[in-house]
């Protein structure tokens, strides 16, 4: 399939867009308030944002149902607010506290939240593709009509687990779509210096799968070739490869300058920023500046109290550290502090 | 129900060989949970590279019996995603030397996912893979790396010596609800054991001792612990009485029953199949240094392969491994070391 | 690239095609030999033939030149005979001894010999295919015109390796051939069962790679392909892959009875032996049955003393064992038998 | 050439962080051989993900350093294959995490091939891979599993502590004929030490004693050797001796100058950075137990991390990873338990 943009077809519904905009902002927002959190150390390790991804974010996650199933990268924070996650809870995450998504132990690169289907965020690129891959074989196999969504980078179609996780979607025909969001690098690496094929999507035709690249600065493009490809997928037809091309407006992480970038090119990525080019859509189709900025008023309560949540959330305990190692309860396990010995009886004779 | 009139009679057993033991469990599980499905390369039209899944395909179908493409990575991956959602596959790797192409999956995925997420997602998978050398297979097709595993917190390792333990680890295995390594043996497929006809699972983390005994420990886990056991038969003929511990299971590592043991006996001998420096036995002769200090009348011997890539050629592997011989001779020096041999 | 067949215009050489019928032979008889072998138990480990792959080894073979590098998989023996390595030597690894190709440590799946630029044998499937890519990286970094030949199988196409090296080669334009001898077989598993695109050399497109396929039967049309892929990688155009239909005579190896196939798939693959088809198509251009004969002889007779030079080698002395682990000397190495301790005078005080 | 008066001077040295010191080094070495080069992801555009590469693509262009796709056993494999044919490559794997994904092309491949094929074709190809926990970068980034390497016949492994050693060991590395891991630490990069200005390679395979004493040995490498140091601090202004091994090889293993101190001293301490059960420190407890069995008057601890997958929040991370604190708390323990405490 060819580049999808939104058809003059598919009339601009503005109350959809004002929705849609809503939820941009909310990731603009939200990640606007997390870089300033890392830098002031609320937040540690590794930390990526959504933003400039907005658009592709909101449309992918408007174009599946509740009851199917997310795998996303450690790019996951925006994913994590529009599957309905509580934002106090995806910051209290960021925080490393007891109220996060995933109880502290996962972080920025690792939301999880078993209510809402998103089976993590992954931090090793294409890891997620086997599990994802899996899940659907799942589904498959109980014949339920769920699908799953597996979110990657365009780095990470150069790595051998998108290939054997493609290949077996594919032979078995399992009900998964595969969501690259190019955003033309990997960390600064380009997208040409890393893909024989650049134009990723094309890279289906390697596992005869359908495929299709997107506008992903366009929500509504996005959410159309969504709810496409899911189709697609639900109805037995076999995984879907879609691809949306997005622009990256700061660094690979938060405390990446991106020098590497050129003036230019950091401009036409700013100029193409899907949040004002709606907001700017919006405004031409008659939204008052009141209803703009009280969406604005409405996402800075809600990141705001996220803070607050999160700030006020508790330590995870000491006493935790060996809750999660098992699931199923073994005897021998060794639970000791470095500096614990194995035998106290020996060392205390 | 518990009432004491209803107290199974004692189970009986029937003679068997490890193969067919692991073969009559995986399809006695299929029958029993139908989320129990088996998947690998050619487990089904081949019926298993060792025979292990012979006659599953025609029995369940390719739904419950999935062969799948040359992909470690990526249907011991699938595996994991499964289980996440409830499913509870059961993977054979071909041999463990392919393990290692599926190591982030196993490792940074299965062995992660539990704790990462604050325990929100169990991953009952089960990964059997068989190691040893001694047939000829070279230096990459030979490699004993349960070390790897049996390292990883998250992870369960189990290594069955005998046909009863295949069984009632198996058992367990498929029904923990984490992921565990079962690592199996190629030299141990056609041994011949007396197997339990009830299914009652061996608890995970358990060492068994073998063979009672007060002159020293021999310590050993899958192809070793039987060979323990026949050089203990060798040591008794000289005279010596050897207990032997069978490890079971390498992670967690029951320490305690190794420590108890020791101090019985005041020395050790630890066999096993995989390079000594790092080895599993350094992490067993460590721990009984540490919990049998005063106890020990002589270091820890440990017999283990030479550290070469193991070479083809007959004569080059067979130096290279361990034979219960060794076992014999090292058994023997640490007797005379503790002044009674 | 269509399927291409050795056409109407490449008026077939019979003298060629007699010495291809000759080198073809020498596979087929050497593998019948080797199979003997492993039955007496001579041979041990696993040992996979090329029998019903000769039109294609010998094709692959004759497509690129003596100083071009050559890796293969475990099912390397035809490719050791025509790079030229002694028979004697080839048996003799396979006989595990110490004058074989490989010193007698690598058998049946590692034939290695410098001298001819075969740089292996690889039993793990798809692992030659990182290697062939960095030789051919190290041969665009000194400028040579060598170029490199990597063989693997249809099941290999599956694998992480298989997506990786294929991705680098192309990004980076390496002078390198990727042939692909597809049997239809990964054991017992059909190339269906496992490539989701079954039409291997397709696999091309997701790396913009040049690609064709080849009658793996017909020893003229491999060798045409094969010098066609050739030229093009040693002229800067960068990688090709070329896939070549076979037919697999028996078992995956030796000791498979192959219990899953079907007669009627057998009798095909029968009916279509490349060794077979040449026979009566040299008899049809009016080579004599004396010829033909004295052929078989000759080869016979190679193979004979193979087997005898294999005999009489010697076994590798124990005394080798610790040889070969470091090329650079290095101090505290672990060089002890399995009963020896770390520290004898611990155990002889 | 080898006349007295051609002695060169005793060589100066310059403070420089450990980041440097391999920067300097990778420089250097390009410069002197051009079929050395460079090789990972992100290591030029971007100037490598801890910038230890940073301006050598600008100097030394794309034949050089050479910026990889996202694809950890391609390329570490095709370094391996590069080589085979007489280059000379230094792969940059970003973590130690992420070479699981390349173990195959490490173990299988790079540490087989000389052995494998009889001794035909070298590998001389140099991993340089960061560990180390504490970064906050939960459990799949935060792992040491230098042990994989550590165990494997065929490979080289060197754990550099400080700038000098990272200089030498580098310049060992890169100009040997075998595959080398070179283990660097996150936590490492940013201090600073005295390099020698000139090119002397350490010798691969050797232990250094980084401080001497009497009363007990502590035993680390990389990160956990400069603990060591300063544990001994600490415990020098409580009136005890301790000497300090720096392992700095993994493999080889230099178990005589460990063995050695120890029976000198009479006890020791392993400091690791991995999970304990099975963790390097086993094997250097194991053989300290073995040869200085008759020397010990204590049972060698080993102060690791905490067996779980490493959580995200700092609460949890620090309490799980082994600090200078709890080298003190063991040293002191194991003195009481000699008698001399
Ligand atoms: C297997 C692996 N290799 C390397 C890394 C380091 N790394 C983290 S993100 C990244 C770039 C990924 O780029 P892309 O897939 O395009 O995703 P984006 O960050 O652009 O969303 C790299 C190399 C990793 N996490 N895992
Ligand atoms: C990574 C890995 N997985 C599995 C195997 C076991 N195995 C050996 S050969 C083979 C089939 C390979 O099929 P194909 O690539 O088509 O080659 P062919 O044997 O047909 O020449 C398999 C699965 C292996 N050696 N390596
Ligand atoms: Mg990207
Ligand atoms: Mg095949």
């Amino acid at each position: 399939m060819a580049r999808r943009k939104s058809g003059a077809s598919d009339k601009p519904d503005v109350e959809q867009l004002t929705e849609f905009y809503r939820r941009m902002l909310l990731v603009r927002r939200f990640e606007e308030r997390t870089a300033r959190a890392y830098t002031e150390a609320k937040i540690g390790g590794y930390c990526h944002l959504n933003l400039g991804e907005e658009a592709t974010v909101v449309g992918l996650m408007d174009g599946i149902e509740a009851r199917d199933y997310l795998f996303v990268s450690y790019r996951d924070h925006g994913y994590a607010l529009l599957r309905g996650m509580d934002p106090g809870r995806v910051m209290a995450e960021l925080y490393g506290r007891s109220d996060g998504v995933s109880r502290g132990w996962g972080g920025s690169m690792h939301l999880f939240d078993v209510e809402t289907r998103q089976l993590g965020g992954y931090g090793i690129v294409g890891g997620q593709l086997p599990l994802a891959t899996g899940a659907a074989l799942a589904l498959q196999y109980k014949e339920t009509d769920e699908i799953v969504l597996c979110q990657l980078g365009d780095g990470a179609t150069n790595i051998g687990a998108f290939h054997e996780a493609l290949n077996i979607a594919a032979l078995w025909q399992l009900p998964i779509v595969f969501a690259v969001v190019n955003n033309a690098l990997g960390m600064g690496t380009t997208v040409e210096m890393s893909s024989a094929e650049p134009e990723l999507y094309k890279r289906g035709a390697a596992y005869r799968m359908a495929s299709a690249r997107v506008d992903g600065n366009d929500v509504t493009a996005v959410r159309d070739a969504m709810r496409e490809a899911a189709a697609h997928a639900r109805s037995g037809k076999g995984p879907f490869l879609l691809e949306a091309t997005v622009g990256r407006l700061r660094g690979h992480s938060v405390v990446d300058p991106a020098a590497y970038r050129s003036a230019e090119e950091v401009a036409a990525v700013r100029k193409a920023d899907p949040v004002l080019a709606l907001h700017a859509q919006l405004q031409a189709a008659g939204v008052g500046d009141e209803s703009l900025a009280a969406i604005e008023q409405d996402v800075t309560t809600v990141v705001t109290k996220a803070v607050e949540f999160a700030e006020s959330s508790p330590k995870p305990e000491v006493g935790t550290l060996f809750d999660y190692t098992y699931a199923s309860p073994v005897p021998n396990d060794t639970r000791r502090r470095p500096a614990e010995p194995l035998f106290p009886e020996v060392v205390a004779k | 129900m518990t009432a004491p009139t209803d107290v199974a009679p004692a189970a009986g057993t029937t003679t068997m060989s490890y193969r067919q033991a692991l073969h009559d469990t995986l399809r006695a599980e299929l029958l029993r949970d139908e989320n129990v499905l088996l998947m690998g390369e050619e487990i089904g039209r081949f019926e298993g590279s060792y025979k292990i899944t012979a006659g599953l395909l025609d029995e369940f179908g390719p739904k419950r019996v999935k062969d799948t493409p040359i992909a470690e990575e990526g249907f011991t991956g699938a595996a994991v995603g499964a289980a996440m959602l409830g499913l509870r596959p059961v993977v054979e790797v071909m041999t463990i030397n392919f393990s290692l192409l599926a190591l982030d999956q196993i490792i940074n995925h299965a062995a992660k996912i539990y704790g990462m997420f604050g325990g929100q997602a169990k991953v009952p998978l089960v990964i059997r893979t068989p190691g040893g050398g001694g047939q000829q297979l070279a230096a990459t097709h030979s490699q004993n790396v349960e070390l790897f595993y049996a390292f990883t917190p998250g992870l369960k390792v189990v290594a069955p010596s005998n046909p009863a333990d295949a069984k009632g680890l198996l058992l367990a295995a498929i029904r923990d609800d984490d992921p565990v390594l079962f690592l199996e043996n190629l030299a141990l497929y056609n041994t011949k054991g007396e197997v339990p006809t009830d299914d009652t699972p061996i608890e995970i983390g358990r060492a068994a001792i073998s063979r009672p005994g007060t002159d020293i420990t021999l310590i050993g886990y899958s192809r070793t612990a039987r060979m323990a056991l026949e050089a203990a038969d060798r040591l008794a003929a000289k005279g010596f009485s050897a207990e032997v511990v069978d490890l079971r299971s390498l992670r967690p590592l029951d320490r305690q029953t190794v420590v108890e043991s020791v101090r019985r006996t005041s020395c050790a001998v630890v066999v096993e199949d995989d390079w000594l420096t790092y080895g599993i036995g350094a992490e067993v002769a460590a721990s009984i240094s540490d919990g049998a200090f005063d106890w020990l009348d002589a270091p820890v011997r440990r017999v283990a392969m030479a550290e070469v890539p193991l070479p083809y050629a007959k004569s080059l592997e067979t130096a290279a491994l361990p034979a219960v011989d060794d076992i014999v001779v090292a058994a023997e020096q640490t007797l005379r070391a503790t002044g009674r041999g």
